[in-house]
């Protein structure tokens, strides 16, 4: 099975692991993951406003781009993930958005950007089946205490992401089982870590995340697993005491391809 | 004033829970509208068969205003939307039959709402009026 | 040929003023078929009534018009004038020539004009009147109450104090509903079991009150003074007529780890139960889903140790047919599920409870025997966080837009019944808006602040985070100190919002009674008639109208049983004569009335008419109950042969009225 | 009262309702960046439906929202405060001669491991 699949940036620079262990855990799941030609960045944090145009322009080319592919499009990155699905979602409900976006794209936005857009972790839980990635497992993480980390760009706004619970998901947990570990359920999970005011206030930033891994250290995690990038720094940044890894590379380890 | 002025003949039938409580709360709190609207009291916006807006036309009239509870609020529960979907059918035909949209209507009115009621009937009468005469339906054979 | 009499009201000057009263008389005296047309300054006092009532005996009228002020003000007076001189009172017409007329209009000219094209249109339509006669119905001397709850409860005992009989339907396998659960009651703070259970048992002795508990009403049909009532009784797998409620049985069975549903899951009890002490009817019931003998046909403890063999393990669900006169619903409510605030981390963390809830934990007969521990450790909770609005005005998905009415009282009530008892404990309300709208609420309320220094938080809890530790860090806001509060509770209490019960909705297609979006029964008019519902017959008792506390339910559910008195004292029912009929020679049986009418009044029944070549000919026709039919004349258009019609506004009357306008 | 030119482009950039909040503050109870803030989540609700834009966009708040929806998440009403401060600060960075964020002062921020999300989402946020 093929899916268009967009990296993004920082997978291509600070973030590689996250990249390569995913493209290596879908080839043992017997998936292809064709990577979208001459790709741009999706725009950075999702710009709220209506009439904020330029900032959505990339992600509709990746749109129309997986389109033209005939696919899915895929996304690992959370950032990603939620700017490319809340700009897809902005040009289906805002009219004033769809006709400006046409018009400067020279396309029916709505047409030619209709592309579901599913995260990894979807691909995982609707495609593949946790119960068949289960079987696939041949390192069950045995023993091991993960906790999951969803962070706010996977979860919300819940309307238009329709990843989960938005205040009591459980893909993660149920992927963390199909791997053999115990999840770890602690509630701070999904608040966020601090996010891009790393750049100008690292000490708030810290302390946001610093609450994060001491709630999921608690609780006894012995490891934190994310899909973000920025989380995975600012969690770093913070000097968490329970390691963070991407959850692509606990998939990798446990599909015997890391 | 001047003597030939166009004084339209215009018809309202209102229900009697709502719009014709409106109509007298129009009038104990003497809100003016023309003297050439004439209710007639019906139990419910429902019960007005499209056959007696046709009659009225037939008959010289120049408007037939239908006036009605508040849609959720009809004290029969569900009337006023029986009479909102056949009016729509009734005017997009008198439409086709070159009876202009303008001569026909339909309002919800509630009894509270008498200042409605008066806003309303001088609109409505203020439209007819430009309309002129209404003679497409006559009838002459109703005529003695 | 019509004789009709016409009379003018001067209305002091309220008529008389703008409109040239005389000359409307006289105008109006020669319309065809006027034999008598006069004019008086008071048309509605003794004399103006007696002047109508000789000109009725005098003239032989057949039919009056009365031109006057609304027929809404004085119709019903000038009917019974009628009637008094021998007149149908349905041959009595009204032009209102005063709020449509005099009082609109300035000019004298025009508004005569107008008052005189109103008369005419009148006595266009009563030269078509016919004389109509109410018919009427028996009442059957009987009333159903829906839900034994405090308002069921309270309804029945009224109804019954009457000397009427009445059946009381409760789905649980005991009367007493949510108040049962309760532990006290604000603002007086008396416990609810002892007010409660005596008029639990005023029911059970009543002879003229027939409890059907562990039953549910499976179908209505029938009308307004004759309804047709099934009633399911469930499987209790219990012999009412043999068991003695010793409760035995309930201690011997085996199967000890059956959630207690009347303690809301906090503790467990027996497969076979009697959900409380004081219970009514006191009667064990086996719960089929716990229950080894049902399951697997193993055990049969129960019926080994009953002493009066009451144990039917074959027990099968009965049904009883019986006719009533009138339905009460008191359907009731619950509280809200609140899997969609995880946020407050109900459902991960046994120590977030309902308010519901820290009343069984706080009653004396609750799984704590009234002592308050928490739920996770049964240790004494030190600091308790209460949040007010859970779910309710809420306009998202998951909420309820109402206020639910109850939760600032019973929040306010806990937070001191807790400061009283343990002193030591801090708590905590976060509020919007405290709304103490009742006799000596808002006393009650401050009475907590003041005396018994709870502290209220102006704000709302965002999150509740479960700590390793097992505490509960509450973050919330402050409003008015502006600031982020992070507390350290070891309880939260979320005031969950009411909704009506389940069972409403599905009751109320029964009935064919309204209800809102919300599912609470639409009253018949929501100042003036709070306790019926729009469907006659059917009147309403407690929160399935929508949210109410204690006092307003019971003052509800006494009004519902006068309600219910005043109806099954008529010896029978005279309904509305408007209603509507149908002409049986042009009907051809294609429903499209019973479809639009929305009484159910219209039926279709087969009929044998008589051919032309004297052959009979069964055909299919509509048959309009007139008790039922409220006469909306939906069906009238409806009609695609004209066979319908509706009496007192039929369509020749109706035509003519527009005719006279428009001549 | 007249409705500012500003209280009508937040409106119809952010799409948020401001007249259905019923100021229950549960939005501030749930903001993690609450603490940093000068005006907090439902203040922004609360002076926009007041016409007091100029308090907000010259307040350093806008740069301290974390864009995390946890507030509109959480909104029993769907005021969606996280809209408008979003609306505000894109109010804030378009009219600026001065953008909050410059090219010249990233490198100074900028060490080994930060990633680019970082710095684009920074950067798209801040700087017009």
């Amino acid at each position: 099975m093929t899916f268009s699949y967009y990296p993004g940036c920082t997978l291509k620079t600070k973030a590689k692991e996250l990249d390569a262990y995913a493209r290596r855990s879908a080839e043992a799941l017997g998936i292809t993951l064709a990577e979208l030609p001459d790709w741009q960045c999706c725009g950075g944090v999702y710009n709220n406003t209506k009439d904020e145009i330029a900032t959505k322009l990339s992600s509709v080319r990746a749109l129309i781009s997986a389109k033209e592919q005939g696919n899915k499009l895929v996304t690992l990155c959370s950032a990603c993930h939620n700017v490319i699905k809340r700009t897809k979602n902005e040009i289906e409900t805002n009219d004033d958005m769809a006709f400006r976006v046409s018009n400067y794209m020279q396309c029916d936005a709505r047409k030619d950007s209709d592309t579901e857009v599913v995260h990894f972790f979807e691909l995982l839980r609707d495609t593949v089946g946790f119960d068949e990635l289960k079987k696939k497992v041949v390192n069950p993480l045995t023993g091991r205490k993960i906790a999951a980390y969803y962070g706010c760009l996977l979860l919300r706004p819940g309307k238009v992401l329709q990843f989960d619970n938005p205040e009591n998901p459980k893909i993660m947990e149920d992927f963390i089982r199909a791997l053999g570990a115990t999840p770890v359920i602690y509630p701070m999970r999904n608040e966020c870590c601090g996010g891009y005011i790393a750049i100008e206030s690292s000490e708030a930033a810290r302390k946001n995340s610093a609450a994060i891994y001491e709630s999921a250290e608690g609780f006894g995690a012995d490891c934190m697993i994310t899909a973000c990038p920025l989380c995975r720094y600012n969690l770093i940044k913070a000097e968490s005491t329970v390691p963070v890894v991407y959850f692509t590379e606990l998939l990798a380890e446990a599909l015997g391809v890391k | 004033m001047s003597m030939n002025e166009f004084k339209p003949k215009i018809v309202a039938f209102c229900c009697n829970w709502c719009s014709y409580a409106g109509a007298d709360l129009a009038g104990t709190n003497r809100l003016n509208y023309p003297a050439d609207v004439k209710i007639i009291r019906v139990p419910c916006s429902c019960r007005v068969n499209p056959m007696f807006i046709l009659r009225a036309f037939q008959r010289g009239a120049d408007g037939v205003i239908l006036c009605g509870c508040h849609p959720g609020d009809c004290h029969y529960t569900t009337g006023n939307y029986y009479a909102r979907r056949r009016m729509t059918m009734l005017f997009s035909m008198l439409d086709y039959l070159g009876i202009e949209k303008e001569r026909t209507r339909v309002e919800w009115v509630s009894a509270a709402e008498g200042a409605k009621f008066a806003a309303v009937m001088n609109d409505f009468v203020k439209t007819v009026t430009e309309l002129g005469e209404n003679k497409r339906l006559e009838d002459l054979r109703c005529k003695k | 040929m019509q004789k009709i009499g016409v009379f003018v009201c001067h209305c002091g000057t309220n008529i008389a003023g703008t409109v040239d009263v005389k000359a409307v008389a006289e105008a109006l005296g020669k319309e065809p078929g006027v034999v008598f047309s006069t004019e008086y300054q008071y048309m509605c006092s003794e004399a103006g009534q007696n002047l109508i009532k000789d000109a009725i005996k005098n003239y032989g009228l057949t039919g009056i018009v009365v031109c006057s002020c609304s027929p809404r003000m004085h119709e019903a007076t000038f009917r019974k004038t009628a009637a008094a001189a021998g007149l149908n009172s349905y041959m009595v017409e009204i032009a209102n020539i005063r709020e449509q007329c005099s009082w609109i209009h300035k000019d004298v000219k025009v508004a005569t004009e107008k008052a005189i094209v109103l008369g005419r249109t009148a006595i266009a339509k009563v030269a078509l009147n016919t004389p109509l006669t109410a018919s009427e119905t028996p009442v059957v001397k009987r009333a159903l109450v829906i839900g034994g709850g405090i308002a069921g409860i309270q309804t029945a005992l009224d109804i019954a104090d009457a000397g009427y009989e009445v059946d009381l339907v409760e789905k649980e396998p005991t009367i007493g509903g949510k108040m049962a659960q309760i532990d006290k009651t604000f603002p007086t703070l008396d416990c609810a079991a002892c007010i409660l259970t005596p008029k639990m048992v005023d029911c059970a002795q009543n002879e003229k009150i027939h409890i059907y508990a562990y039953s549910e009403v499976e179908s209505v049909k029938g009308f307004v003074g004759n309804f047709n009532v099934t009633i399911k009784k469930k499987a209790r797998f219990v012999d009412e007529t043999k068991c003695t409620g010793c409760g035995i049985c309930t201690e011997k069975c085996p199967m000890k780890k059956t959630p207690n549903l009347f303690n809301l899951g906090l503790d467990n009890r027996s497969a076979i139960y009697i959900p409380f002490a004081q219970a009514i009817p006191k009667i064990a019931t086996i719960d089929a889903d716990y229950c080894n003998m049902l399951k697997n046909g193993k055990c049969g403890v129960c019926s080994k140790v009953c002493a009066a063999g009451a144990i039917d393990y074959k027990q099968q669900d009965q049904y009883i047919e019986q006719q009533y006169g009138a339905i009460v619903v008191a359907t009731g409510f619950n509280p809200i599920k609140l899997d969609n605030y995880s946020e407050f981390a109900y459902n991960e963390s046994p120590d977030v409870v309902t308010s519901l809830e820290l009343e069984r934990l706080m009653n004396a007969a609750g799984p704590n025997g009234g002592t308050l521990l928490r739920p996770s450790d049964k240790t004494h909770p030190h600091t308790i966080v209460f949040v007010q609005c859970v779910g309710s005005r809420d306009t998202t998905d998951c909420g309820k837009p109402y206020c639910s009415k109850i939760c600032c009282m019973y929040t306010a009530k806990h937070a001191m019944l807790i400061r009283d008892k343990y002193p030591d404990t801090e708590v905590y309300v976060f509020y919007m808006d405290v709304r103490t709208p009742g006799k000596n609420f808002d006393e009650f309320y401050r009475r907590a602040v003041e005396d018994y220094g709870v502290h209220y938080i102006k704000g709302m809890v965002g999150k509740v985070m479960p700590q390793p530790d097992g505490k509960l860090l509450v973050r919330g806001s402050d409003l008015l100190t502006d600031e982020q509060l992070k507390i350290e509770a070891d309880m939260v209490v979320l005031a969950a919002a009411i909704e009506p019960d389940k069972t409403a909705r599905p009751l109320a297609t029964m009935l064919t009674a309204s209800m809102d979006t919300n599912d609470f029964f639409t009253e018949a008019h929501p100042k003036l008639r709070p306790v019926e519902s729009p469907t006659a017959g059917i009147f309403l008792s407690g929160v399935c109208q929508g949210p109410k506390d204690i006092p307003e339910t019971v003052a509800q559910a006494s009004a519902a049983a006068a309600k219910v008195i005043g109806l099954l004292a008529k010896p029978a029912l005279k309904s509305n004569p408007c209603t509507a009929h149908s002409d049986e020679n042009l009907c051809n049986g294609c429903s499209s009335c019973e479809r639009v009418c929305p009484y159910g009044a219209i039926s279709y029944v087969d009929k044998e008419f008589r051919m032309p070549d004297r052959t009979t000919k069964v055909r299919r026709v509509a048959s309009v109950n007139p008790a039922v039919c409220q006469g909306c004349g939906a069906c009238t258009v409806a009609c695609p042969s004209g066979a319908m019609d509706l009496s007192g506004f039929s369509n020749k009357q109706i035509m003519a009225e527009v005719d006279a306008i428009c001549r | 009262m007249l409705t500012s030119k500003e209280k009508e482009q937040i409106i119809r950039s952010s799409g948020a309702d401001v007249t259905k909040c019923m100021r229950c503050g549960k939005c501030s109870g749930a903001c993690p960046s609450y603490d940093e803030m000068e005006y907090h989540p439902h203040q922004f609700v609360y002076f926009v439906e007041k016409d007091q834009i100029e308090k907000l966009l010259n307040s350093p708040s806008i740069y301290k929202c974390l864009g995390c929806s946890v507030c509109s998440e959480r909104c029993p009403r769907d005021v969606g405060p996280s809209k408008i401060v979003e609306a505000v600060l894109a109010m804030a960075v378009r009219r600026q001669d001065e953008n909050h964020l410059k090219a010249e002062n990233i490198p100074g921020m900028v060490e080994d491991d930060t990633p680019g999300q970082l710095l684009v989402s920074a950067f798209r946020k801040y700087k017009k």
